[in-house]
């Protein structure tokens, strides 16, 4: 006989969910598809110990409604659409939604398998792309909105005018465009132009080429959209030749072994990161405080790092959204995809700027981003120099669906 | 005048690195008549092994880079004893093969023992630079340069001095006739696959000790020394060291003059220039620029 | 039991059944055994993973059975095979998904693109030899790779693009397949349609290399100067195997992306050559059988070593794990290390031991 | 000097090649093998030098004695620098080297200072390599090449030179030539093991000789012994009677197919 | 049969018919070497033709140029008419000349049966299309040209040997397969490069015996290279003595037998 799809065993309005694929009554499975090993896998292992975090700290409190425990089902992707693919379909029976799906390539080629599997994912990467996908759930403010922000900062508190020559050196991909797309949009609005546009190849050993060229532009200002291991390399070719304007790195560019390597005192004196949040153990901010908390209780090996905040906020939206698929009494992959779309806005205490969800077409990103320099005295090497800045122009981008 | 100058100094270093790996490549083809897909492996392997000693161990990075090329010798010479020893008269296509499994076996080998973190590797150079009339040049690229120099007139007078070279050529040609000619194969490929491991550590070492640090994709610059290996003719020395150099300055000329000159063909044209020079010499010379021809007659 | 006496089963009374394909009544049966688990398989291994495995494992029996036809038949290494699958899958995004035109037409359209771009190796082949023809092969990923991320109308750049070529048959939809009443899903669809195409593939291509031009192809291979000396046109069947492997190639890529539904520039890669020419080797080189073997091996090794991956010790399945190698580095290393111990106790592949095997039955119960 | 006992020979563990030879090669002789095509002649040679690794080819049963030390599997480029040099079937000349060049390599274990003396007395043998020292030995005729090999084999001043067909595609004049030069290494104290289709030439210079049939030893004796032999002379000879010979154009179309074995 | 007969017992006299190949100052050099210098001959329809001469002398090199291998730097071929220098290997071949090698020419991975059908490859039309495809075309002409190719299999008598790759076959044997191939080719000239070159004094007679049989049988000519005097003699119709590429001395086996230069330079005290 056929193999059809998992009718939904739960359906209907309130009661307990019944059994569905990845829930067999008491405990809901969710996917995660990430980088474990590969070039990305510095980012990829504390993204998910971020999410390992917050579901055992929510576990310990007796789970999704209090009652139904979560329990992560993780593939190794390598940071490879095809080999995300295939693992997509091999745990997409076992579970009822992914909880991570890592980085702007791997998601896009999920997302038309996603849509016919009726399945929701959040993906770990800061594509503005994402906002207007039903079977999305992004968490923070995109890269297009780092970016801008990025630019204001330097505007208003960097002492920047906008006859400065800025540039941007980026990832030759989609990731890389998402940070161009965010200059050029500050472009318009704080009237600069964008001098020079390096773009590189991921992997790319000898970036002397580019760094001249960067040089001979005379940029003053350079916004970088790399991974770390490229952006290691950059910035070391950039000291090497004593080449000095303001670096903007976009926040996955940087990790924290940065802070420990000869390029160590330029950064310092050169780099500044657009991210989320607050630096690691900022006890001001009540999210950090929990999760310093719950990173030592669940997890004492892990060393600080900024992506396990990434990993435990995307566990918080989806943690959102079970609650409110049990209270809806369906768990079924439809019944997820509902829950999502009535899910109001999450608070993330500071970790990261309040989303407002709903549906695909009224969700609402944050627009902040915080400003860190690197100082190695740090946890993580990242000290934050202006907190949750949300500038104007940010507020004023527009989240279009794209034609994916 | 200066970025070009700047450009062209680029070009050599990188050049010189080409140089080492694409004579990795020829000592294995003259010796086994096959490419050594699994040169960029031992590469990266010679390259952990000198962060291992120089960082972990702490040893001066002189005697540090001296006992990875050793490793990487003793490593490459296991690859004889283990596998290729049994390879005698089979066809070149299951030899090739072997290398790409090798390939297979040490990448995973080493991000299990070093992981994937960009690490810095401890040497004198780091980010050290010299000006000489107004050009800024890195001591790295001065020493990688050196280097392969010296190496280079080292491999030279090893071949012109011993009998090594023929018995090379003989074994990669017929291996079995080699044998009957008291030509040890396994002697042959051990010495030879010492030769290519310890040439790529050189490669590897000076390439980590740049501005990037060591991760696994250091490896990657094997398949970038494949143009100058064949560009040079697979079987020469002197050619390798001539393509490696040709297409380390045509890289780096076209990525300094990527915007100006290039910017019709798409981004990133240099990546490509390699294979598209290789090409179009290739057409030209279908040996290279120094490689032998097939010698066939009925 | 008595009657006229009958002739052995195994005579052969003319050349006509002499070049039969299946001959013998033991191929006969192993024919017929094969056609039923083809129709079988899908309705008792429903899993949704296992089924892609085996897809994913068909697509790449006849992108195999391809590069066997150039590497295995006609003696020329390619590593640009990459490069064709790509140019397949792109194909398919545009004829099937762009504009909508039913599965024959993208598959067929994107062997015309495949052979068309095979033939541009032609120069080459006719000028080069060996290694040097690989690595100019080579040259062609990085080529293709630069040509994708900035053909950005066609390939999307680096987003990628979605390929939305539907496996639909006039009225008969694939993907979504209803018999008798019965729904069978995606999996299951795509797993008749690719192992049916991988059957026809396989026979077209049988076909080819016992016929006249697939004789010279081997020629060629063997000694290209007395080929062309008893009116072989060495150079005529090189290209011509370039673009008939291209071809195939491009068949392939044009599945794989419509299966996939998305593909990236990222995937075309020396890494993904590399892979189909250990699935020849390891299959066999010059066998079609042999790809096709080689080509399920190299699929569900890794998915059964990832499968069962928990149950190996030091093996790391999740962040944080304390595993000291991950599922795809171990995965990785046991596949290397298949493929050298392979070569160094049967350099003939798979295949090579199929006719050990056969060898020693024939001579059984004698050892020689 | 060399002796093989009870030899068995399997190709890719199914062919079975080799049954059961066993044959002698004393001190300072000349030991003529015989036999027709496929009889396994080659694969004896191939046996004794180990070089049946790179045919996969094993050695089942049996033992190969160099001055009775046992040398059954040994490595081959062990062989050669124990003092057995060989001319090889095919030529296998390396082609792509110059003729000066194979030479050296069949020099390969030997003294560098030997080298001069050797290659002059090689030149002197056949003068036609002399003046094509430098050529590429690819491009030469198949009878040049064929000294060239049997050339780069007396490089290595063998004890025991084993030569399979030295006298393949070489013109009369020179066939001639090289049974006497064989003769004339043989004085010099190198034992000999001749594989020669040419039996005239094979048996008029060898002191004994083995006939091999079907991976089999079916014959052996003292080489005149074999030469006055009649079934021989009707299949190495070519002459059946003393009434002269007989002209090929006549040769019947069917013919008896005497065999020892079988 | 009756072309034997037109043989002249003394000299190799000008035919009556226009010679099928003729040869014209073949004039071949690679860098400083000469392989021929002026090499002219003729070749009658039927004759069996003969080329001897010391090792290098550019026996195998004139069958070089006849089909197409090497480009000599001047001179003229031609057979029955039409000019043979200047086109390809592939194209001669399809005119009816064929060729067996000095040093074996098979596709050793190929078995006996596919070496013999590779003869049969311009005389077919499946092309790669009609070959995947099988019915119709193809398997019309795999099954008439296999049955050509029995005939060959039977005259040569290589029946145990059908299915076994070339590769493996006992020198001897190969040697046969390889005049096979050439005649599946069904030429008008078949080019021999020392087909008996380490064959014993039995399969020497054997070999004569298929050379006389396939005269008999099949309308061609041949021209033999041979460095076994005892077939050169006994078959050829006329021979041609080369020394350092230049032709030495045209005529019967008897008289060349005796030509002191022949002698001296070629013999020996051998014959
Ligand atoms: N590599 C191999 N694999 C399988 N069979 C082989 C191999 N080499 C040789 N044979 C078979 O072994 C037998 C003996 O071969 P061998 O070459 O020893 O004969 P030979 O006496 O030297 O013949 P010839 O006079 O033709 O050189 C032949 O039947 C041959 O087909
Ligand atoms: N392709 C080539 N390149 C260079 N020299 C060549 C080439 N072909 C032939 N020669 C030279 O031309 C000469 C004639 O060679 P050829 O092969 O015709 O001789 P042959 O008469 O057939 O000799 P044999 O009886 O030894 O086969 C030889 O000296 C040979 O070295
Ligand atoms: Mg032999
Ligand atoms: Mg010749």
């Amino acid at each position: 006989g056929g193999a059809g799809e998992d009718d939904d065993g739960g359906g209907g309005t309130a009661g307990a969910p019944g059994e569905t694929a990845g829930f067999d009554g008491t405990t809901i499975r969710l996917g995660v598809l990430t980088p474990l090993s590969g070039t990305v896998a510095v980012i990829g292992e504390p993204l998910t110990a971020g999410n390992e975090v917050f579901f055992e700290a929510l576990n310990a409190r007796g789970g999704v409604a209090g009652k139904y425990k979560v329990e992560l089902v993780q593939e190794d992707t390598q940071y490879q659409p095809d080999v995300a693919v295939q693992q997509y379909n091999k745990i997409k029976g076992d579970v009822v939604a992914f909880t991570q799906v890592l980085g702007t390539a791997p998601t896009l080629a999920v997302l038309p398998q996603l849509r016919a599997d009726k399945i929701l994912a959040a993906p770990a990467s800061l594509d503005a792309l994402w906002v207007r996908e039903e079977n999305l759930l992004p968490v923070g403010a995109p890269y297009q909105v780092q970016a801008i922000n990025a630019m204001d900062y330097w505007f208003t508190d960097g002492g920047g005018s906008p006859g400065d020559r800025v540039c941007t050196m980026i990832q030759d991909d989609v990731y890389g465009e998402a940070g161009q797309q965010g200059v050029d949009f500050a472009a318009e609005k704080y009237g600069f132009t964008v001098t020079n546009t390096q773009r590189f190849k991921v992997g790319t050993e000898n970036y002397a080429g580019q760094i001249g060229a960067l040089a001979g532009a005379g940029c003053q200002v350079v916004f970088l959209v790399a991974t770390p291991s490229d952006a290691a390399r950059i910035w070391g070719t950039a000291a090497q030749a004593r080449f000095a304007p303001q670096w903007f790195g976009q926040s996955p560019s940087y990790t924290g072994a940065l802070a420990r390597s000869a390029v160590t005192p330029y950064l310092r004196q050169s780099v500044l990161i657009a991210a989320e949040g607050t630096e690691w153990g900022d006890e001001s901010v009540p999210g950090m405080k929990q999760l310093v908390a719950d990173v030592e209780r669940y997890a004492p090996d892990q060393e600080p790092d900024y992506y396990i905040a990434f990993g435990y906020n995307q566990a918080r939206a989806m943690a959102a959204v079970l609650e409110q698929a049990v209270e809806l009494g369906d768990l079924s992959r439809e019944g997820i995809l509902e829950a999502s779309s009535r899910l109001g806005t999450v608070e993330f205490d500071g970790l990261t700027g309040d989303y407002r969800y709903g549906p695909a077409e009224e969700r609402d990103p944050p627009r902040s981003t915080t400003i860190f320099q690197v100082d190695p005295s740090k946890p993580f090497g990242l000290a934050k120099v202006k907190y949750l800045l949300e500038s104007d122009a940010a507020k004023e981008f527009v989240f279009k669906k794209a034609d994916l | 005048m200066s970025t070009f100058l700047t450009n062209v100094f680029a070009g050599l270093a990188l050049g010189s690195t080409y140089a080492l790996v694409a004579l990795g490549f020829v000592v294995i083809f003259k010796s086994t008549g096959v490419i050594n897909f699994a040169q960029g492996g031992l590469l990266a392997l010679g390259a952990y092994l000198g962060y291992t000693f120089s960082n972990n161990l702490a040893l001066a990075f002189g005697v540090a880079v001296l006992l990875a090329c050793l490793s990487a010798a003793v490593v490459g010479a296991g690859v004889e004893r283990l596998v290729l020893r049994r390879m005698v008269g089979q066809p070149p296509f299951a030899v090739i093969m072997i290398t790409i499994g090798l390939l297979f076996v040490i990448e995973p080998l080493i991000t299990a023992i070093w992981g994937f973190d960009n690490l810095p590797l401890d040497n004198p150079w780091n980010l050290r630079t010299v000006e000489v009339a107004g050009l800024v040049l890195g001591v790295r690229d001065l020493w990688t340069i050196g280097l392969t120099a010296v190496v280079v007139v080292a491999f030279f007078l090893f071949f012109r001095f011993t009998a090594f070279g023929l018995a090379m050529r003989a074994t990669a040609f017929d291996p079995e006739a080699a044998l009957a000619q008291g030509i040890s194969a396994r002697k042959v490929y051990a010495v030879s696959w010492a030769i290519a491991a310890a040439l790529a550590t050189l490669g590897g070492i000076t390439l980590a000790a740049g501005p990037g640090g060591l991760s696994p994709s250091i490896s990657f610059i094997a398949l970038a020394a494949f143009p100058a290996m064949i560009l040079g003719g697979l079987d020469s020395p002197a050619g390798a060291v001539l393509g490696g150099v040709i297409i380390g300055l045509a890289e780096a000329l076209t990525r300094g003059y990527q915007d100006e000159l290039f910017a019709w063909a798409g981004s990133n044209v240099s990546v490509i220039v390699p294979y598209v020079l290789m090409i179009v010499i290739l057409l030209i010379r279908p040996y290279g620029l120094l490689g032998t021809k097939d010698v066939r007659r009925i | 039991m008595a009657g006229r006496p009958r002739a052995h089963r195994n005579l052969v009374r003319g050349y006509e059944q002499d070049l039969r394909l299946f001959g013998s009544p033991l191929s006969r049966v192993g024919l017929a055994a094969m056609l039923v688990t083809l129709l079988v398989l899908p309705t008792v291994v429903q899993d949704d993973f296992w089924l892609s495995v085996l897809i994913y494992s068909g697509i790449t029996a006849i992108g195999a059975i391809g590069l066997n036809l150039l590497t295995g038949y006609c003696g020329q290494i390619s590593l640009g095979h990459a490069f064709f699958i790509g140019a397949g899958a792109y194909c398919a995004a545009l004829v099937g998904g762009e504009a909508g035109l039913p599965l024959p037409v993208w598959l067929l359209a994107s062997a015309v693109v495949g052979a068309l771009l095979g033939g541009l190796i032609g120069p080459f082949a006719l000028r080069l030899r060996g290694h040097y023809l690989a690595i100019v092969t080579l040259g062609l990923i990085f080529v293709g790779e630069h040509l994708w991320r900035n053909l950005r109308d066609v390939t999307g750049g680096n987003n990628g693009t979605s390929v939305l070529a539907q496996p639909e048959i006039g009225p008969v939809d694939l993907g979504a397949l209803e018999v008798a009443g019965e729904n069978y899903s995606r999996n299951q669809g795509w797993f008749w349609l690719v192992w049916v195409l991988v059957a026809v593939v396989a026979l077209l291509a049988k076909n080819l290399v016992r016929t006249r031009p697939g004789r010279a192809l081997r020629a060629v291979r063997d000694h290209d100067q007395a080929a062309e000396v008893i009116g072989v046109r060495a150079g005529r069947y090189k290209i011509g195997a370039f673009m008939v492997s291209s071809a195939v190639a491009a068949v392939a890529g044009a599945l794989f992306g419509a299966y996939q539904q998305h593909v990236t520039p990222d995937e075309w890669t020396l890494l993904l050559s590399i892979q189909y020419i250990a699935i020849i080797i390891v299959g066999g080189l010059g066998t079609i059988f042999g790809s096709i073997l080689g080509a399920v091996f190299v699929g569900a090794l890794p998915a059964l070593i990832d499968e069962y991956s928990d149950a190996i010790p030091g093996v790391s399945s999740s962040a944080g794990g304390d595993g000291v190698i991950s599922v795809f580095a171990l995965n990785q290393a046991i596949f290397g290390l298949l493929i050298v111990l392979f070569l160094v106790f049967e350099p003939r592949g798979l295949a090579g031991i199929w006719f050990r095997v056969k060898a020693y039955f024939k001579a059984w119960p004698f050892s020689y | 000097m060399l002796s093989v006992n009870n030899l068995e020979v399997v190709y890719d563990d199914v062919v079975l090649v080799l049954r059961g030879v066993s044959l002698d090669v004393p001190h300072g002789t000349v030991v003529a093998l015989l036999g027709a095509n496929g009889a396994g002649k080659t694969t004896l040679l191939r046996a004794v030098t180990g070089l049946l690794v790179a045919h996969r080819g094993k050695i089942t049963k049996g033992s190969v004695r160099l001055d009775g030390t046992d040398i059954t599997r040994a490595d081959p480029a062990q062989v050669v620098r124990g003092g057995v040099g060989q001319v090889m079937e095919g030529r296998r000349v390396f082609a792509e080297m110059t003729v000066e060049e194979n030479l050296r390599t069949g020099a390969h274990t030997r003294r560098r200072a030997e080298y001069r003396e050797s290659v002059d007395r090689v030149f002197d043998l056949f003068p036609v390599l002399a003046e094509r020292r430098r050529a590429t030995a690819g491009y030469l005729s198949g009878g040049e090449q064929q000294m060239l090999a049997i050339g780069r084999a007396l490089m290595a001043r063998p004890r025991l030179l084993l030569l399979d067909e030295p006298s393949l595609g070489l013109a009369p004049r020179l066939v001639e030539q090289v049974g006497e030069i064989i003769a004339q290494i043989n004085g010099q104290g190198t034992s000999v093991l001749l594989v020669e289709q040419n039996a005239v030439m094979a048996l008029s210079i060898a002191s004994r000789g083995y006939v091999l049939e079907v991976g089999k030893v079916v014959r052996d004796g003292p080489a005149g012994e074999l030469l006055a032999d009649e079934d021989i002379r009707e299949f190495y000879l070519g002459s059946t009677d003393d009434t002269g010979r007989r002209s090929l154009a006549e040769v019947k179309s069917y013919r008896r197919k005497k065999r020892w074995s079988a | 049969m009756e072309r034997l007969t037109e043989r002249d017992e003394e000299d190799g006299a000008p035919q009556p018919v226009p010679p099928l190949l003729e040869v014209r100052d073949l004039t071949l050099r690679f860098g400083g070497v000469s392989a021929l210098r002026g090499v002219g001959f003729e070749v009658a329809r039927g004759e069996l033709f003969a080329v001897i001469g010391p090792n290098g002398a550019g026996k195998t090199s004139i069958l070089n140029c006849l089909n197409g291998v090497y480009r000599p730097q001047r001179g003229t071929i031609t057979l029955s008419g039409q000019r043979l220098t200047g086109r390809s290997p592939a194209a001669i071949a399809a005119m009816g000349v064929a060729r067996t090698f000095q040093n074996l020419g098979l596709f050793e991975q190929l078995t006996v049966i596919e070496n013999l059908m590779l003869g049969r490859h311009h005389l077919m039309r499946t092309g790669m299309l009609s070959g995947m495809v099988w019915w119709g075309r193809a398997k019309r002409e795999e099954v008439e040209h296999r049955a050509a190719v029995e005939e060959i299999i039977e005259l040569l008598e290589l029946e145990p040997h059908r299915h076994t790759l070339a590769g493996l076959l006992p020198y001897g044997v190969a040697k046969r397969v390889e005049l096979g191939r050439a005649l599946a080719m069904a030429p008008t000239l078949l080019l021999l490069d020392e087909p008996v070159a380490g064959m014993n004094v039995e399969e020497t007679e054997d070999m004569a015996r298929y050379l006389v049989e396939v005269r008999r049988e099949l309308d061609l000519a041949m021209i033999l290279v041979e460095h076994d005097m005892r077939l050169v003699m006994d078959l050829a119709d006329r021979v041609l003595a080369l020394d350092f590429g230049v032709p030495v001395a045209t005529g019967t086996p008897a008289r060349i037998q005796r030509d002191p230069r022949v002698v001296e330079a070629y013999l020996g005290g051998a014959v």
